[in-house]
């Protein structure tokens, strides 16, 4: 069922802390109904996938961390989000396992303390280009693990789908915007229905979260790297960030019902576009990647995370344990900011800190995601409507150019995306004329992945 | 050669030039299929426009004036000119070394490899690439088989990190690790894990990986491994 | 020069960002005159002091990674802080070699981006009990660590003295009232202000910044633990913090002139009394240590800091840098609320996310610390100060008892505490007992050290 | 014993166990004084008094009705019982081990290794403190000249860390590492450190430790090493 409106009216309206579609799920916990929660996330080191007690073992540990450290602060609310490494994708029991223990460790600081708590389950996308997107073994592998997840008590479903990701690496890298355009355009979005189709299916008591443009979106936001050291235009990086919300609104289209995933940037206007509750990282993200936008999606933002860390002892205990620290008083900032009243303040500063750094910062600025978002609903297929968010994130960029600090061949490569994105051919050209540009040329596209 | 095709070519050189500067793979074809028409050395055709072009664009890049899909089309449009120069026997007289590059196994993200291979492509480099997701025995083999200098292993996520261990293990165990050399780079592997795994070199990003091959290639048996190139960030 | 006085009229008007006696220094840095600025540490991993090429090297990279780190994030202002490791201090000219080679890359980037910087050294204290606190090869080691870092470039100069720790430590575990007082307010003090009359001295081109009380208020706070875990009273902990002011205001009145060392929690009451400028560490520090004061600290910063982090190479690129990330956009908060002049709001923020959190972070809300820096000044010797310090502090935790979430142990202890501070004996006489107490029982005691 | 002096020993001994609960030494002292005048045996006042008075402290502990000083104070007034009742001689029968405890080299925080010297001795070890700062040859020097059964290392600094090895390192230089059970803990050493250095023990908290060092008298030759208790934070 495709959004035809906004959820919200105006970009003033769009809050952290506050959906417009709250959820309730977990031991008692309550997401976008009026309190900002740390969603922690870890990634074992490697080698432990290789025995199932180990393994379960090391989980348990870190959740206990993470528990213990939420008591000792007082925090009351607390999500984890358990991301399968492929060797757990791939033996869906060792999945279930990890998440049973997990469960009953946080039911355990429930009953004792008190503390409201969720666990997300967001499974590997396994799948290999050259064996089928859409059936064998990995697809069932994947399917399977969100089963057995959901079945050991999981209470979100998510995954970082990776449809569009062969066009997209090849084309990104040569600068070849019809490529992008054809990845986040038309596969990526048939990718992401066909998906999570299935996964709504499958979702049990479970409930089906959310996607990310991780694959797509996030690998442009790294090669751009820094105001120094950036490898691809900014411009390019925003207006792909701006693209890659169509396909992660395909996701809610076919039944996820947030939280959207952290990773996901583009999720400030997904949620204006869905009222769905999101989970969005900024700064404290920045054991997995710098980034430009540390404070500005923070704006809108249910669950605040850190998109992953390598789980180690330190010093200062285990590093989950420490990262949920750092994220629990940036939420009671912004929880304290909503009970007295000032966080629509507290939300300009996040917004304003960052704004005009760099385009990717100013387009996910709510004002500006809120102009993305009304382009996206008022377009009528998933390629008219990455057109059209594409086009806007130029328009937005092209407006605020005085008060971007950007060097010189940004300015000219935004005149580049401009001439582009005003004379695309039409959808069956393109996948015309697509088709046979890349078959062969980029060995691991294959049309019938797509149904095309 | 008479005057008037004196002009052709110098024309043609700088035709080819602003072709790889413009990531013009047809043109550079086009450019490249008359010079050698017009019987210029291979070689001299390198040092003339080609080289120079790829030099002019690493200082553009270096400078901010160019992106590095820029760096990537000029490589592949330098590619092209050096596949109609080359002699198709002998080639191997006009190439640096052979390298057999890949994203190690468990991993998906190809963007880094890719870039590499494009880049070490242009430089002279003769490149097999594996693709994504590389299981470390495939290193092996087609490294045996084509007689490759270079294993070149990719890997951007951590937890895949382990499996490159494994390519320079079953190297050892075939008693075959003198043969080549490994060198590693991608998001996840910093210099230490080169210096762990018992890898030869590392390397930033994909210009350093060109200057680590060249280091390697000319000098490697005599240098202390690992070489490692730029700084962790 | 003793503070009679207090640079603040009132809690109110002390503001993040900015001080009453801002300073100038480095390269082109001002600090607390209207923005905060980001002060990272780091500590390399054990090894490297056994060869100082590769030390210089280490702490190069450490450097570069910070600020190519700020240059692509386009942060303007960095200060870095170099805490010598006990082989350093002890080769006074190694530490010449890496303050001089860090101060390099600074210039490099100062030239190249206009980033503004500067470096502070710490020089360990190495001294031991048992060989003098006042004289001897350890003392000397200092004092050339001092010298040396000045001639080689560093803009600060910084320690954590260890003045009456081997009684803290003693009385700490046991209970021992008497014991604490007379370490916080007679034998610390003392030290204090021999050892920095003594770097005053040698500071040369360098500013003399200041102490913190790391070494007994802070063992006390890690002591005291989390809300769950506590393993001291909290109550305890948090007069302790208070009295800890008196030795730490001490350096400042030797001539140290600021800014105050991050892991000192008690310079919200030093910048009250003193008027200078003051780093101060909060949630960013959770890689060094947990605590109960993350958000409520940065009310009163000039620099905010994260404590220290161990350097190792990692996904995101070296921990140095990655932390740093994380502090810099939580100064771009606080700058943008400076900018915006929404700045009070936000600090009242990050008081009342923590003010009732927990005694440790109730006495050091600018409020109740203004009360504490009132009482400090209002007293006659330091003896005395320490005595009002704690009974202030008391008296602000029975004042907020009913809004204080805590056990009745706590309370119970509270009355303890009173009891004991309404009683004290006099100091001629407290220094007489202590002597005969403790000579012998706490092998490391020796009256001497303290020309006592 | 007639009932009246019976009537003295129950009450001695209930005053014993309240000194020990209200960490009072010269009560404990006394009241220990008349049990051993009385003539009861040593084991007796252990098992009837400090036994469960250290007992009740580590409940109370526990439950958050007391703080760690009390249980240090408690265990100092036990110790100071325990000095007035056990034999000069043959003292040995009497206690569970001997335990050679001190801070590692370049590091002065002594608080947590104070805190488990208090409560060990309080437990039945008998402790030999180095103090502070303590080179790592120190540690073996005392542990043969004492005939100790345990080597206890904290450390709360990072950079002190490595000193640790040294002391297994240089154990194993004498041939002895089988003498003594090393066992490790301070806030700087988390559980797999104490594997990658080799030592037999790793323990969270001092009350851990009297687990551990427990553990390992009774049966640290059949055990898997290290042995660890608690998680690290
Ligand atoms: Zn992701
Ligand atoms: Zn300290
Ligand atoms: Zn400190």
């Amino acid at each position: 069922m495709p959004f035809r409106e906004l959820a919200y009216e105006n970009a003033y309206e769009l809050a952290f802390g506050f959906a417009k579609k709250p959820l309730s799920y977990g031991l008692g916990l309550s997401v976008g109904d009026g309190k900002v929660i740390p969603e922690v996330k870890y990634l074992l080191k490697p080698g432990l996938e290789q025995n199932l007690n180990a393994l379960v073992e090391e989980y348990k540990k870190v959740t206990l961390s993470i528990m213990e450290r939420a008591a000792n602060l007082g925090v009351t609310d607390v999500q984890l989000e358990t991301e399968f490494v492929e060797p757990m994708t791939m033996n869906p029991s060792w999945g279930a396992a990890v998440i049973e223990t997990q469960k009953e460790v946080l039911s355990t600081y429930y009953e004792r303390y008190g503390i409201r708590s969720a666990l997300r389950a967001t499974i590997a996308d396994v799948r290999r280009f050259s064996k089928g997107l859409r059936k064998g073994e990995y697809f069932q592998a994947i399917m399977d693990s969100f089963i057995n997840a959901a079945e050991s008590g999981a209470d979100l479903l998510s995954i970082e789908s990776r449809g569009g990701q062969e066009i997209f690496s090849y084309s990104l890298i040569r600068n070849d915007l019809a490529g992008m355009l054809f990845s986040l355009g038309i596969l990526a979005p048939r990718d992401v229905r066909y998906i999570w189709k299935e996964i709504v299916k499958n979702a049990k008591r479970a409930i089906p979260a959310g996607d990310t443009a991780c694959a797509l979106a996030n690998s442009a936001m790294v090669l751009a790297n820094g105001l120094v050291n950036r490898k691809i235009p900014h411009t390019l990086a925003a207006v792909i960030r701006a693209m890659s919300a169509v396909r992660t609104l395909a996701c809610y289209e076919e039944g996820a019902m947030g939280p959207g995933k952290d990773c996901a940037y583009e999720n400030v206007i997904i949620k204006i576009i869905t009222g769905y509750p999101m989970s969005m990282e900024g700064k404290t993200s920045a054991f997995a990647h710098s980034s430009l936008v540390g404070n500005v999606v923070a704006a809108a933002c249910d669950l605040w995370s850190n998109e992953t860390i390598v789980v180690e002892d330190t010093f200062g205990g285990k590093t989950p344990a420490i990262i949920f620290e750092m994220l629990s008083y940036d939420t009671a900032l912004m929880n304290e900011s909503i009970r007295s009243r000032n966080n629509k303040i507290l939300q300009q500063l996040f917004i304003n800190s960052d704004k005009y750094r760099d385009p990717q910062a100013l387009i996910l600025s709510p004002d500006n995601a809120f102009r993305i978002a009304s382009a996206i609903v008022s377009a009528n297929s998933d390629y008219e409507r990455t057109i059209s968010a594409a086009l806007e994130a130029i328009r937005i960029i092209e407006d605020n150019l005085s008060i971007l600090n950007m060097p010189e061949i940004e300015k000219r490569y935004l005149a580049t995306l401009k001439n582009f994105f005003e004379a695309v051919p039409d959808e069956h050209k393109l996948i015309e004329e697509s088709i046979k540009k890349y078959s062969g040329k980029v060995p691991e596209f294959n049309a019938t992945n797509y149904e095309l | 050669m008479t005057q008037a095709e004196d002009v052709i070519v110098s024309k043609q050189l700088a035709r080819l030039k602003e072709a790889i500067l413009n990531g013009d793979v047809n043109t550079a074809r086009e450019a490249a299929t008359i010079l050698k028409e017009k019987g210029l050395l291979p070689l001299d055709i390198v040092n003339q426009a080609i080289k120079p072009a790829m030099d002019e664009m690493g200082k553009r890049y270096e400078r901010l004036e160019a992106f590095l899909p820029d760096l990537v089309l000029a490589g592949e449009a330098a590619q092209e000119a050096l596949k109609v120069i080359l002699p198709k026997e002998g080639e191997e007289a006009f190439i640096k070394g052979k390298v057999v590059i890949g994203t190690i196994y468990g991993d998906i993200h190809d963007i880094g490899k890719n870039i590499v291979a494009a880049i070490l492509s242009a430089n002279g480099y003769k490149i097999i690439d594996l693709g994504n997701d590389v299981p470390p025995e495939r290193y092996i083999e087609t490294a045996k088989k084509e007689g490759a200098h270079i294993i070149g292993i990719s890997c951007l996520l951590t937890p895949s990190m382990y499996y490159m261990r494994d390519v320079i293990r079953k190297l050892e165990e075939e008693n075959i690790r003198d043969k080549f050399y490994v060198i590693i780079g991608g998001a996840a592997v910093y210099p230490d894990w080169a210096k762990e795994i018992g890898a030869d070199g590392w390397a930033k990003d994909a210009e350093r990986a060109v200057q680590l091959c060249d280091t390697l290639i000319e000098r490697g048996k005599e240098l202390p491994k690992p070489v490692i190139l730029g700084e962790w960030r």
